[in-house]
């Protein structure tokens, strides 16, 4: 079972960073519980491919990649190393590496955003060019309420675009449940009105999310069309790294404690005959890589008037 | 009793709920969790679901429905939970809520409160100063409070108000400023400025945090023997020119300062109101404080940078000061 | 067959009206070939209900509830006598008979703005006090692809609001055809990705177009929320009056023609018994009453200095 | 060859596509129908769908998705129809467009432009003159054309230009204004204003359709012995104050004149720089003409006595001279 193991290293580096951010940083939104869904959307992409990850938790989607940890570790601390030089939210990344940067923090526009670069991708085909990337963007279910993720899907599902929408479905907004923004049915079920496939699936199971993704991804690459898939998942902490979440029942949290995708997999991996010293290395590795990571780049300046740049706002 | 700047609004909002039933609450996390910043603290508590109502993250659907509810006989006051997002309601303010009146010859009005948090915050996040924007447009009425108790006896009349009146909120003033507000006080009508100090060298008008950093900037000038007036304007829309023409004639020299963006930004409107109406009453010509054209970075270093503060309101008022 | 009877009777004053709109007008937005979806969307409500029609050919919705014709032409003709003085556009009406006026001509942001009538009306309902209004709002097939759509009914949706939502589906926004705004599904289809009902129904046909209304409209009183409603009909002119519609095939208008919806009625009123001249006499009467407010308001002032306002912007 | 304002932008979104598959449209009603008061005829005739593309009335998403095509290689014009729906694409355009090349400290741009159609027309159709707000937003540039050669060598500036350019056109010019515009023409670097009327007495400085209305007040102004100098702004942001500073050390006297509202319009920012850099060359206060505090109303009489026209100019100029 290589895919999973492999998810497993992603998903603790992804734990390990997302603590450590959380603990440099109270107002860091962790992504603890979710690291599944995150991994599972966005493995097995080709570095060619777009992605367009949800503001929480994106950097581990940015790492699979190829990108430094020490600078994203840099944009955390606000260190002159970090690729934004301080100047966009530490979660952004680096649009060398195929992404869709956070440039703003109003939630849902980056969905057109994303689309836009399908809309580049299908420009390209429809030329005759051979160019078989697709986009992949994935957005918390909150968001999905947002006028953009409406319009844009509806213009991708128009234009059979190469996009997968994935919603990150947490099940929570800050401190509103689900039940207080959505009435009832799966944020899939919306994929029907744009005459579009939608798949729900259990976001906790990080091969079972991309075993889905990665046919909807097949279907993008083949001309097909957009997919809308939702990752079904849970929200272990509070919104950023201080909230205690005194809003929700403890026992909600305990449910989905038991079903924490990391412990999830561990179980599965010992199954198939991975041994416990195995995957505690893994475990220990990713918090050592994160902790030394933390100390090298916390020796770094932090930006300054440097970094400001006064006359760095238009391109030329 | 003493309150910051938040508090008074929440009490304020709190006694027009307590005193008209047609009040209440659209925004996200204004429940349980006590509104972004505590925006709303308390409020769910004493009224429950029914009048402190979380809505999904849909900005436009929010201000839209809060409007027909206002054209239909309830007075809602609606939270943008940062400006960053008003953007995303712009058509349903600037269209909608502007034009109900005057579009219907005044049949129907919109009694509605667009609450939204501005400037830099604690927390550095969302932080866009939009309001040069709004007074642009008829129909709107614009309050930007810098005081603990204004802001609460503004937001008293905002509701009261019988126009959209979009109430802005400082976020470094939120948990800063405090000051004694009673429990019961009177609204403040909207369309009035204040000389927050008096002085004879210089003018500094101001809105939000700038009036506080205005206020200080002033004390160290004292030793320079440079007496400043700060004015904080309070209310974009009316503006209350004449306080300001008033003070300039004593001063003859005028600063004017705010968070927002320079270029474009409201003092822009403040400065030609004056080159049209009290050109003679410069001795020098007018400086504006504001922030850089740049985007507003988020790293603290960088925001602290970009951030106008005291430095450059003091630089300002050298420069007049040495014409 | 009392209610057709009636419907044709507003018909063919719609018919009428909008003719006389059109000829004094180039600029006006007929209604030719949609006065069923019209007439049948908001026939049998109450006074007191709210209604939200769609910018295309809703003066008959007015005058079915007490507006009066001659200021209605006063408004095409910028007369002193129309209710908005000149001021909105010409298709808005007067709020004091319980609708959304026309302030903006952004197409969809009013489909929050008559959520919120709705919403008013359920916040009296959760006081306790006796209110069974509803909201009947209706819109375009193109509008319906603006994020207002989504966000309203959503918020609709969660908040179980007293409001209907009619797509008047004539094919057509401007000169773009459905496909190319809309992949494949019917409009209705988007009901279920938020938990309310949604059907698709003949628009050209006012009595089951009708039915389907009001048993929405009785959902909604009765506090069981919103529905969505789509009725398929077409546009049988150009989207301005003077607009001679060159972008679409003349094939399929003739199709439509075939099904012009006043003409579907007056065959079935003599299938049941009504004499020729007692159409032509409902036909004559409209055609005749509707010249008369003309030739009654052209002789009025045009609207002045009086009308423009300029201390009147603010309620006091 | 003589050309109407709108066919020079059209003609020049032509060349660009013919030199660039890069640029391509996305607009509603730019197919067939030939757009919006024709502002894209024969374009779909000669490019097809592929390169004239229809989009559903999705505003925010055309917008968006054309940012990100824009990011992700491509030179996209999307096309607003008119003004009024700007506000629905706002946050796209102050947050997403205008922040891309500074936010990714210079690793990505967004070579899009958005094009959109503002003031009153002659059909009077969604008349909405917003242009103030975006000069206040770093990050945009802010193009407003007023001559029919301007207009399509801004428009070829505008699609090479590797930032977020607001094209803005005005729809009294549309059809109205026209003059020599060769097939082959250079761009028009963004960011320079140009004196459209030599003249000694006053400078008007002007926008748009009020470029017009001022060259015209300034004919009826020779027989009072009033030598008008006019400057059409044609960039609002980058602002060429050069341009009008030099004017003004002749003239002495300033008038600014558009068609937007007057209180908050781009007017404000025009005067306050001129009170902050060149009060001394002012003989009397500057003088605004701008829309009145009304929403834009509808019916044909009243919207002319709306619209700022020829006898608003020259009532203000007569003021300045007066003074
Ligand atoms: C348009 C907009 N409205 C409100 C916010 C404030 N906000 C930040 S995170 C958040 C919750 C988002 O919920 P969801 O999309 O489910 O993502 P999650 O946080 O659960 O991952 C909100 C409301 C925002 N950033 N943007
Ligand atoms: C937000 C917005 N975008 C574009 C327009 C321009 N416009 C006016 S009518 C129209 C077509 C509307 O189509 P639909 O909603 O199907 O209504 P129909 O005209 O077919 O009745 C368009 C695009 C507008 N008024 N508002
Ligand atoms: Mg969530
Ligand atoms: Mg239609």
């Amino acid at each position: 079972m290589p895919r999973l193991l492999t998810m497993y290293r992603w998903m603790w580096l992804a734990r390990a960073l997302e603590r450590a951010c959380a603990e440099s940083n109270p107002r860091w939104f962790p992504i603890e519980g979710e690291e599944a869904a995150v991994v599972g959307t966005f493995y097995g992409l080709r570095p060619e491919d777009v992605i367009a990850p949800h503001y929480r938790g994106p950097f581990v989607t940015y790492l699979m990649r190829g990108v430094e940890l020490d600078r994203l570790v840099g944009q955390v601390l606000g260190k002159v190393n970090g690729y934004t030089r301080g100047r966009a939210a530490a979660f952004s990344g680096p649009v060398g590496f195929n992404l869709i940067p956070w440039v703003a923090a109003d939630l849902g526009t980056s969905l057109s955003v994303a689309t836009g670069a399908a809309l580049s991708i299908a420009y390209r085909r429809e030329s005759g060019q051979a160019d078989d990337r697709v986009v992949v963007v994935s957005f918390g279910d909150g968001t999905a309420n947002r006028g953009d993720f409406h319009e844009a899907i509806n213009l991708a599902a128009v234009w059979k675009l190469p996009i997968v929408y994935v919603c990150q479905n947490n099940q929570w907004a800050i401190s509103q449940p689900l039940n207080s923004y959505i009435a009832g049915p799966l944020i899939a079920e919306r994929a029907a009105g744009y005459g579009i496939p939608g798949t729900s699936t259990d976001g906790n199971d990080p091969v079972a999310l991309n075993d889905v993704v990665l046919a909807a991804v097949t279907r993008a690459r083949t001309g097909e069309g957009p997919s809308l898939i939702e990752a079904r998942t849970y929200r272990l902490t509070g919104h950023w790294a201080e909230d205690v979440a005194s809003y929700r029942s403890p026992d909600e949290v305990a449910i989905w404690q038991q079903r924490d995708p990391l412990a999830l997999a561990r179980g599965r991996l010992q199954e198939t005959g991975h041994s416990e010293a195995e995957l505690n290395e893994i475990e220990r590795t990713a918090v050592a890589d994160v902790a030394e990571a933390f100390r090298r780049v916390r020796e770094l300046p932090d930006v300054g008037d440097a970094e400001l740049g006064l006359d760095e706002v238009y391109a030329v | 009793m003493r309150r910051t700047y938040v508090e008074a609004i929440v009490a304020a909002i709190a006694a027009e709920m307590r005193s008209d039933d047609r009040v209440f609450m659209i925004g996200q996390d204004i429940g349980r969790f006590g509104g972004p910043m505590s925006g709303s603290k308390g409020l769910f508590e004493e009224f429950g679901p029914r009048r402190i109502r979380e809505a999904p993250i849909s900005e436009s659907a929010m201000v839209g429905s809060a409007i027909g509810a206002a054209m239909y006989g309830q007075r809602p006051i609606v939270e943008i939970s940062f400006g960053e997002f008003l953007p995303l309601a712009m058509s349903q303010i600037v269209l909608q809520a502007a034009n109900v009146h005057y579009m219907t010859a005044g049949e129907a009005s919109v009694p509605v409160v667009i609450r939204s948090r501005l400037g830099d915050g604690p927390y550095r996040g969302h932080p866009q100063s939009y309001e040069a924007w709004f007074p642009h447009v008829p129909g709107l009425k614009v309050v930007m409070p810098a005081m603990a108790r204004d802001a609460g006896r503004l937001m008293r009349a905002a509701i009261r108000d019988p126009n959209p009146v979009l109430f802005l909120e400082n976020m470094q003033c939120y948990h800063a400023v405090r000051e004694e507000v009673p429990d019961e006080d009177d609204p403040l009508p909207i369309g009035t400025a204040r000389v927050v100090r008096e002085g004879g060298s210089v003018t500094v008008v101001a809105t939000g945090w700038l009036v506080h950093r205005a206020l200080a900037a002033a004390e160290r000038l004292v030793s320079d023997g440079i007496s400043v007036e700060v004015i904080d304007v309070r209310c974009l829309a009316p503006l209350d020119l004449a306080t300001i023409v008033r003070s300039l004639r004593k001063t003859s020299h005028l600063v004017i300062a705010h968070e927002a963006w320079k270029v474009g930004g409201f003092g822009a409107e403040i400065s030609a109101q004056i080159a049209e109406t009290a050109l003679d009453a410069l001795d020098a010509p007018i400086a504006r404080v504001g922030a850089p054209g740049i985007p507003v970075p988020s790293a603290r270093p960088l925001r602290e940078r970009f951030i106008p503060n005291e430095d450059d309101v003091i630089a300002a008022i050298h420069k007049v000061m040495a014409y």
